[in-house]
């Protein structure tokens, strides 16, 4: 059940140049989430921008907080990059349906690229053991923070940059193929081309493959009906209820 | 303060307070259950239910503008049978009355939608939608000309007893003409507005930022021209209206009501602040005692214009 | 790069970029000295002139709203001749060309404005404001009806050779069928949109916050329609439109020429950011730069609409 | 001439629990500044509140300072009042016709109420030695401050609150009568009541009264005609460039 939560700002540190990881007291939403849900953020408290902003919950601590890693990217997250500890922050949520692990008996493979990286961590933290994780981002200031604290959560972690600054030189799909045969369930999260890619590779070795969208929203609760994007067969499915995580056989994916 | 009194009234429908939803932007009212006690709000409204299910338009379909937002949803909606048969029985479980918001292409359509809807039980009054266009006469909207706003009008009368509200559009030279046409054709409210048509554009992809094209606009920055019709169009016409158009608080309501509305709508608020309906409720209440008036009915049309 | 063309048309005037000045927003020029180079902007538009000076509406004449403003001035001017003695000998020393807004209450009246400012050294051009009443017709304005826009824009034509602008009111069904009627009656150019009628009220005080009780709304709240109406128009015309409403940025101008503008008009942005003008024309050099486009005459209608 | 500066905010104290000081540098600005004088300040980075607010010139330092003493009462004053130092300040001005005091030969008489002050001290700091200085406001907390500053100016000062909590208990033009037969120019800034009520006093002795008005505001540079208020014979006058100081016998107060 999702809420509304005043939530105290505990900390909002500058990662790297545009790359900001908030941490808030936000019980209520701390109890109730689940990896792969989101938040909807009040960035302003003028009229200008208008519209909350959503965001995956990162992870989630014991003390009732929870994390959300954030790019700067436009008006809405510029005002959030300047918000302070101690100051208020008004959120909705959790919202939508986050990954699904009913099913998983072998590891899951978590796939993030970019600040899809997000919503996996709070799914490390929430699976077993023994998990895969292969992320990329742009370089290795992006990438590094983020890296350690998957292996400080089990996971056999795997790395990728555009620019080769750290890890493997390209593309996170590129690394899949070996990991593969050990997975029961593949987790991702990230630019649609990677999620593409994972997704067909999935496909071809019959590994279960969910994939969370990210797409503009007005509401984040199934009101608005403006977060729709293309399901099977011409109809619509809308992100913020359906998803964002969807299974990749539940999109029209030209595989 | 017990004696507090903020009941009006729709025609035959006695509304608890002034504030109800507006059409769309509140789903089908369950979404909006953890955030607000949807009982103690005046009214609800649903979003648009047509005769088939809808898919709506591609996406993008929204986009935020200064103070405002467009959207291009396609009147989206799962089709009057699916409505009654999946979301009525929740509907029917609150006290607040309901009202359903439909929408068609042709007079066939909204005729059908009313007969439907007549016999279904926990409806308490319908909203017409007549910003669509009809397809029978290329595309026009029944909205912008008033013979077809009353054809509309007169059709949903001829097809139920419910009370009958017709919801304008703002995007007409002169919305008092649409208002006299659709009450002398057996409307028992107006509702209005729907929202403006905007355009907003990516400069640097060079393309539109709605798949549709054009949206309707909504949200504060349209408050003031609301406003301006709400006020003309109480005037013209005896039957009541209800204001719609950027309202998101207690103030924004009252300058509504003292325009001349007799009762509001709130839209593209519940999307930034889903309790916002309650909270304008409680704030009514609070703005009456600050003011020592019992009725909120005394506030209708009192606007203070020396005269003018 | 030196071989940035920022030239557009209107009519027989070339001016040096399109960022122009909206009327009633610039004052007479002078005002905006200190804050930017005059000469820089593609031209420059003054206030509203009416034959006879006006002292206009009492205060209060503007109240902020939602990213936007609502003024009713009243029409505020000095008349023509003073406008002539007065203010002509400075514009005169600008090399930015002078596009001088007219109104009146009769056609009568545009056409002796028009009469007298042809006479003038020094103006590039007449901006006929039709949005005012028509004192003759009982007061509806002349930009709400086809055949009335028409007939100023024919009594403006046969008294000046300047090139003439006829810029429409937004608040009209179809806007399209104004900008054919002025099209057809002569005029070289349309200029969209003037203000949107609104009202803003005191929920306290119970009374309205502008003196003339209505009043017309700018701003960035506006753009969305301006944006689309200024996309129809340019559809349905051939000859140039210049797009107004809520333009603040490049990002906005470039928005307006994808659309179909040919030149663009900064407003309300003149007061919060006194020097907007000229940094759109900046802007406008830095994005034809990034974008590898010699000549902003390439942007213009270059909307991606897919084809639709 | 007025220009353009982005100031950098020096300090910004909160004087009572509504009334802040708020110091800039901002040298073009302080160098062309006259007593009387105002800048629009843009309060909001957003476009919500879209306008500037007008505010007096309160005070010039040495250092190219200048200070504004506002009072919040609406959404931009309170935007206003979370400025930082550090923060920048987008300022215009100076703007408008301040005091004129050609033809002051006796002392001059300064009257302000609540934030009507604010312009009056840097007419004190500006005026020749002897002049005296009535103040009213709500009561000690706003008045003692103020009050100070303008004695340490070589101000005879005078004090009246609402409320009796510091000074005469009531209102200030009951202490101009005693002051009148010393001063040949009376400048007054305040609420419309007390303006008048000092302006029909001044007219009674035959002493020249300017009066600073306060009016809705655009532009702050008279283009938008928006400022406008009546003047005599059913015209107006535009505060923000035939004002804010008018002589009073401008204005059509019945007096
Ligand atoms: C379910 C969900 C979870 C998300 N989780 C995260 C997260 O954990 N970390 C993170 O940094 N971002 C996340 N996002 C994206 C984030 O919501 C947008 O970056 C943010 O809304 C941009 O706001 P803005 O005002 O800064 O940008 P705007 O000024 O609104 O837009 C700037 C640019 O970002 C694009 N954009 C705006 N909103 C979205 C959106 N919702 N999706 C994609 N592009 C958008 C615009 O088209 C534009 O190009 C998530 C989005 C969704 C839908
Ligand atoms: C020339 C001039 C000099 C001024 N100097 C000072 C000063 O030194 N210190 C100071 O505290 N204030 C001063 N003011 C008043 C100040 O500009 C307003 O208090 C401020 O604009 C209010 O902004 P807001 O957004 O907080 O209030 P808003 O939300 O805009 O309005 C809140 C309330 O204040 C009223 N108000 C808004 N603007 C004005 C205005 N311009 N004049 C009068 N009432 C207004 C509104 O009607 C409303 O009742 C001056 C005004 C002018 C015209
Ligand atoms: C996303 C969205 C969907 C809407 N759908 C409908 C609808 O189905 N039927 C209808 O009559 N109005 C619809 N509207 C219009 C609103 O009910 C309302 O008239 C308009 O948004 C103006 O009010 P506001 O400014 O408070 O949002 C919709 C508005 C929005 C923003
Ligand atoms: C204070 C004010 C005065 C105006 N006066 C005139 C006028 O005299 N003549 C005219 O044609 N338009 C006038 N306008 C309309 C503007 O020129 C412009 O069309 C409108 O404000 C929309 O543009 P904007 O959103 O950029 O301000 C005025 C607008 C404002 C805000
Ligand atoms: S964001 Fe509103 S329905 Fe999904
Ligand atoms: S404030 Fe714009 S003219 Fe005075």
């Amino acid at each position: 059940m999702p809420t509304s939560e005043l939530s105290r700002i505990f900390a909002n540190d500058r990662l790297t140049a545009d790359v900001f990881r908030l941490i808030v007291h936000a019980p209520e939403i701390a109890a109730a989430a689940a990896p792969g849900q989101f938040v909807m953020v009040q960035v302003s408290s003028s009229l200008d921008p208008l519209l909350r902003r959503p965001f995956s919950i990162h992870s989630r601590g014991a003390d009732g907080s929870i994390s959300l890693l954030f790019k700067v990217v436009g008006r809405g997250t510029e005002l959030l990059a300047k918000a302070r500890p101690g100051d208020t922050l008004d959120l909705l949520g959790p919202f939508g349906r986050g990954f699904d692990l009913s099913a998983a008996e072998k590891p899951v493979c978590l796939i993030g690229g970019g600040m899809g990286i997000a919503p996996l961590l709070f799914l490390a933290q929430e699976l077993p053991d023994r998990k895969h994780a292969l992320l990329g981002a742009r370089n290795r200031d992006e990438l590094a923070p983020l890296a350690k604290e998957f292996a400080e959560l089990g996971c056999a972690v795997q790395l990728a940059t555009d620019d080769g600054s750290l890890g493997h030189h390209g593309f996170i799909p590129d690394l899949l193929d070996e990991v593969l045969p050990d997975v029961s369930q593949v987790c991702t999260c990230g630019p649609s081309p990677m999620m593409r890619g994972v997704a067909r590779k999935c496909r071809a070795a019959e590994v279960s493959c969910q994939v969370s969208l990210e797409t503009h929203m007005a509401c984040g609760m199934g009101a608005c009906l403006g977060c729709a994007v293309p399901g099977r067969d011409g109809s619509y499915v809308h992100v913020c209820k359906e998803g964002p995580v969807f299974n990749s056989e539940e999109l029209p994916w030209e595989l | 303060m017990e004696t507090l009194d903020l009941r009006v009234r729709i025609g035959a429908l006695e509304l608890q307070n002034p504030v109800l939803t507006a059409s769309g932007t509140f789903g089908y009212a369950q979404e909006f259950e953890p955030f607000l006690n949807l009982n103690r709000l005046g009214g609800i409204i649903v979003k648009g239910i047509s005769l088939e299910p809808r898919a709506g338009n591609p996406p993008p379909r929204i986009v935020e503008t200064a103070c405002g937002m467009l959207n291009a949803i396609g009147l989206e909606n799962v089709g009057v049978d699916r409505f009654i048969s999946e979301k009525m029985p929740y509907l029917r479980t609150l006290t607040a009355p309901l009202i359903v918001n439909i929408l068609g292409d042709s007079l066939d359509d909204y005729r059908e939608l009313a007969c439907r809807l007549d016999e279904v039980p926990g409806i308490s009054g319908i909203e017409v939608n007549i910003s669509c266009p009809n397809v029978k006469k290329g595309g026009v909207a029944f909205g912008s000309v008033p013979e077809m706003a009353a054809a509309v009008t007169a059709a949903v009368r001829g097809a139920t007893k419910l009370p009958l509200i017709v919801k304008l559009s703002p995007n007409v030279t002169d919305i008092t003409v649409m208002a006299k046409a659709v009450e002398a054709a057996g409307a028992d409210a107006v509702s209005l507005i729907n929202t403006l048509i905007g355009m907003a554009i990516n400069a640097e992809t060079r393309r539109p930022r709605l798949a549709n094209i054009i949206g309707g606009l909504s949200g504060p920055a349209v408050k003031p021209i609301a406003l301006r019709m709400v006020w003309q169009t109480a005037r013209a016409v005896s039957i009541p209206v209800i204001g719609i158009g950027g309202i998101g608080t207690a103030e924004d309501a009252v300058e509504f009501l003292l325009a001349g509305a007799t009762a509001v709508q709130v839209g593209t608020a519940n999307f930034y602040d889903p309790s916002a309906a309650e909270k304008i409720v409680a704030g009514l209440k609070e703005y009456l005692q600050r003011h020592n008036e019992e009725r909120i009915s005394n506030l209708i049309g009192a606007l203070d214009t020396g005269g003018k």
